[in-house]
């Protein structure tokens, strides 16, 4: 089981990489780190899984728990990626009013 | 007095939120600096304080390093503390005479981005180290971004896309970290991490070293340096190029030298590598930096050169190097940052042709810039050569000689492009129209001229405080023991 | 549980690959909000409650809003 | 598909084969801190929702950091924000979708606070909390609004004055803990009752740190959605 995660968590974050390097919309690039990030929330969520661990609240009668520390880093690299990917939004959209497009390929202003 | 750290770590914080809160008419620019003196005296009075080789570390909230964060500081955190806040005080005392839309949101975002490079320093935690590099380059984004023109859109847009790619990786290394030693402790996760099976250590070194170097900025990924550095207005360059780069570089020598060790590193041959990527990162940024027509794109692909050089100093594993790389640190942030400041007052459309007859304009402006671009050559009666001349003897003490000739030669490739433009600035031009400046931001060109000067000649009484800093990131020893026996 | 959780990852890269390859953006965006939902019943599959509810509202609700808004502000 | 295409999906598979097989060198479960000492929590910290535990106590400065940064990021989108029409607001929406509205947005928000307070003994927290306060700004604004006039629930003034309130209200916990000879942002350590665990009054400064960073996370993230969503009106 272990493997199909870690296949999952690899897949994700190079299919986002290779999203990144070929997408031109903007938004798209958007998407693509997003998908990114998702990879290792997933990767972080199964540092904390314990086979036979039920969910961090203590319960009489329950010895084993999922390990809290991990899932509450990935609590703050979602707040984290939200706000990242608010600012890029709003980036996007001030682009498009300078360009008139969200194609990545017209963004060459800056060149030397 | 170990609660001064707290205060070093949050005083942004604090003052970033009381001037958003726009109560009593708070002017913002004043506010903002006299924020930034009063750190600058914490860190005085903590380095008084702080006595001949120990390091104060501080458990948040009570917790030891296996539950908690702890905050630590040695002597090269302090160094790079000082750096910090003092970029951040000429950055802030520059920006206060330009004509900057919205300064409460200019302030509060320039304290926020110190406040984020104080926490990478301070921290002695991977995840914690992660939150506040995170925090530093949102609001570096949006500070690059702040004219809201279109250059300065296209440089944030290509600086997030490589950057955030960047923290992904060291947030999967940060993870892979604690997956192997169940701690997020640098030193706590140390012993496990350094049993752990080969491959996954190189896995988690390759990660490091490719993230961090994404947000340094070196040579296979450098890209995004120019566009944003050169979309940025001059203060915020000088910000970026004189004091994140530098922290960026620092931490991935915090990290892993106390996650791995030199031995396990230079197993892996890490020195090498990180010597010759700094050796390509010099040659095409000199390379680069010929022919720009932009001053400001000169400067930053001098920048990328630079950094080449405190990576060969830092990766050559031995104090020469060290110190020599460390040294250089401070005075390449100083002078880029004054060089920044120069091309924000010299020139309106940063193109270089303007500079044309600045000389009998601005006599003292001129005299500046060559002093300054000496030193960035590395010519001898000023700080540059003393720290490039340390970086090529560890280079030769490691037998790196080819890295060592690189440096020699690159000073005088640099050379080479900056006399071009000594060269305009003394040749008459129709414009004789003399150029008047603010006087504080004429002041903040000379202090940091004067301060390149002088750090020549008491270089005597500045060593010691350098050494010690190199031995703390060579031999970590108080470092780990302090946050062993902190409870 | 274990076949379950399989499936669910496969509909997850799946929906990450239509994501990515879809011709207009505004599919793309729905694709994203498939994908934080599955993600959050990845979550509570793998016992971790508190990360499943901070997904599924920021993830699939709030950040979709936000790029509907950029959307809207652009193409629409 | 150019060459450089090739390139590229052949560094991106080699990187993927890499990482797959260093990941299967992973222990089996790492020996993290509280593996074995889950029990010694409660009395600890005083709450039984050990992910509150790990966040608003262990470790309270991460907290204090992701806060910082969704404070970053509103002041940021507030600075970037731009007068561009959005014609999301100007949809007519039938009237079931107000009326269903109306209905559900009192329980939307009413949620938001239970999950806010109840954070320690139960699944949630401020985060949690905050965002689903949030998304009830977000529905009211997108169903309310009409062509000329954009309807909030709070000001713009209004939401920075809470957002400012709780990160006050995290730094001053935080500095109690200064104040009283004890560490920045410690919770039993600083002589604070912690109550009977398993209780709604328990675990010291925990349901109020819950509280103010609920109060942070809400009201940025609404004044991130405004800021994106201003126009010319």
């Amino acid at each position: 089981m272990d493997l199909v995660i870690y296949l999952t968590v690899a897949g994700l974050f190079f299919l986002g990489a290779y999203g990144l390097m070929t997408q031109r919309n903007l938004i798209k690039l958007i998407i693509c780190l997003n998908v990114m990030e998702a990879a290792l929330l997933l990767f972080l969520v199964r540092l904390s899984h314990r086979t036979g661990g039920t969910f961090p609240i203590i319960q009489s009668g329950v010895w084993l728990y999922t390990d809290p520390v991990s899932q509450a880093l990935s609590l703050t690299a979602i707040v984290i990626g939200a706000s990242t990917t608010a600012l890029l939004l709003a980036l996007s959209v001030l682009v498009y009013r300078a360009y008139g497009t969200l194609d990545v390929r017209e963004l060459r202003r800056l060149r030397g | 007095m170990s609660e001064l750290l707290v205060f070093i770590l949050i005083y942004p914080l604090l003052f970033a939120v009381a001037v958003q809160t726009r109560v009593g008419k708070i002017r913002p620019y004043e506010f903002g600096i006299s924020g930034i003196i009063t750190g600058i005296l914490a860190l005085i009075l903590l380095s008084i304080t702080h006595g001949q080789g120990d390091v104060i570390a501080y458990p948040m909230g009570g917790w030891g390093y296996l539950k908690g964060i702890v905050i630590a500081v040695d002597h090269l955190s302090l160094l790079m503390a000082g750096l910090i806040q003092c970029i951040g005080l000429l950055t802030l005392l520059f920006s206060s005479k330009q004509s900057i839309e919205k300064p409460h949101i200019y302030v509060s975002l320039v304290l926020l981005c110190i406040m984020g490079l104080n926490g990478i320093v301070l921290t002695a935690d991977l995840f914690n180290l992660f939150v506040f590099l995170e925090l530093a380059s949102l609001v570096s984004y949006a500070l690059v971004a702040y004219t809201k023109e279109a250059e300065g859109l296209e440089g944030a847009f290509k600086y997030v896309l490589m950057s955030f790619g960047g923290s992904m990786l060291i947030l999967w290394a940060t993870a892979l970290v604690y997956a192997i030693s169940g701690s997020l402790n640098i030193v706590g996760a140390a012993e496990a991490l350094r049993q752990a099976p080969h491959f996954l250590q190189i896995t988690i070194v390759a990660m490091y070293v490719s993230g961090f170097s994404v947000k340094v900025g070196l040579f296979p990924v450098h890209a995004w340096k120019a566009d944003a550095y050169t979309a940025a207005r001059a203060p915020v360059g000088a910000l970026l190029s004189g004091a994140s780069s530098k922290v960026a570089i620092y931490a991935l020598f915090r990290v892993l030298s106390l996650l791995f060790g030199w031995s396990i590193l230079s197993g892996m041959n890490l020195g090498v590598v990180l010597a010759t990527l700094g050796l390509v990162s010099i040659l095409i940024g000199h390379m680069l930096a010929f022919g720009q027509s932009k001053l400001k794109r000169l400067l930053t692909y001098s920048s990328i050169a630079h950094i080449g050089y405190i990576l060969i100093g830092l990766s050559v594993f031995n104090l020469l190097g060290t110190v020599g790389a460390l040294f250089h640190m401070v005075n390449h942030g100083l002078l880029k940052a004054g060089l920044f400041y120069f091309a924000a007052v010299a020139t309106e459309d940063d193109e270089i042709l303007s500079l044309k007859g600045l000389f009998r304009r601005s006599p003292s402006l001129a005299i500046c810039f060559v002093v300054m671009a000496l030193g960035m050559a590395g010519v001898p009666p000023l700080n540059g050569f003393l720290s490039k001349w340390l970086i090529v003897m560890g280079a030769m003490e490691a037998g790196f000689y080819l890295h060592a000739a690189v440096i020699v030669i690159a000073g005088l490739m640099a050379l080479l492009y900056y006399v071009p433009l000594v060269q305009l600035m003394f040749t008459p031009s129709d414009e004789t129209q003399a150029l008047v400046l603010e006087r504080s931001q004429m002041g903040v060109i000379q202090t940091v001229v004067a301060i390149s000067v002088v750090l020549f000649f008491v270089a005597n009484w500045v060593f010691p405080v350098l050494q010690e800093a190199a031995s703390n990131l060579m031999y970590p020893d108080s470092y780990i023991d302090t946050i062993f026996n902190l409870n | 549980m274990d076949i379950i959780l399989a499936v669910v990852l496969l509909f997850l890269v799946v929906c990450a690959f239509f994501a990515i390859i879809a011709k207009t953006v505004l599919n793309a965006v729905i694709y994203m909000s498939v994908f934080s939902a599955l993600l959050a019943v990845v979550f509570v599959i793998m016992q971790a409650p508190d990360v499943a509810m901070v997904e599924a509202v920021i993830g699939a609700g709030l950040v979709t809003a936000l790029y509907v808004v950029a959307l809207n502000k652009t193409e629409g | 598909m150019s060459k450089h295409h090739y390139v590229l999906v052949g560094v991106l598979s080699i990187s993927f084969l890499i990482t797959v097989f260093a990941m299967c060198q992973l222990p089996e479960s790492s020996g993290s801190f509280l593996g074995g000492e889950a029990l010694l929590v409660p009395q600890e910290t005083g709450v039984i929702n050990l992910v509150a535990a790990v966040l608003y106590d262990y470790r309270g400065l991460d907290t204090l950091g992701e806060t910082v940064v969704i404070f970053a990021a509103s002041l940021v989108v507030s600075l970037l924000a731009t007068n561009m029409p959005s014609k999301m607001l100007h949809t007519q929406l039938s009237p079931l979708v107000q009326y269903g509205v109306d209905l559900t947005l009192p329980f939307i928000l009413l949620f938001g606070f239970y999950i806010i307070l109840f954070g320690h003994i139960s699944p949630g927290g401020g985060f949690t909390g905050g965002a689903m306060l949030a998304s009830g700004a977000i529905v009211a604004t997108i169903t309310y609004s009409t062509t000329n006039k954009h309807y909030t629930i709070l000001s713009h003034q209004a939401n920075n004055k809470i957002e400012v309130l709780g990160l006050g209200t995290f730094l001053g916990i935080g500095l109690v803990g200064v104040a009283v000879n004890s560490f920045f942002l410690a919770n039993a350590a600083s002589g604070v009752s912690l109550g009977t665990p398993g209780t709604l009054l328990s675990g010291g400064w925990i349901p109020l740190l819950s509280v103010a960073s609920g109060m942070k996370v809400g009201a940025g993230l609404s004044l991130i959605f405004s800021g994106l969503l201003e126009e010319d009106s």
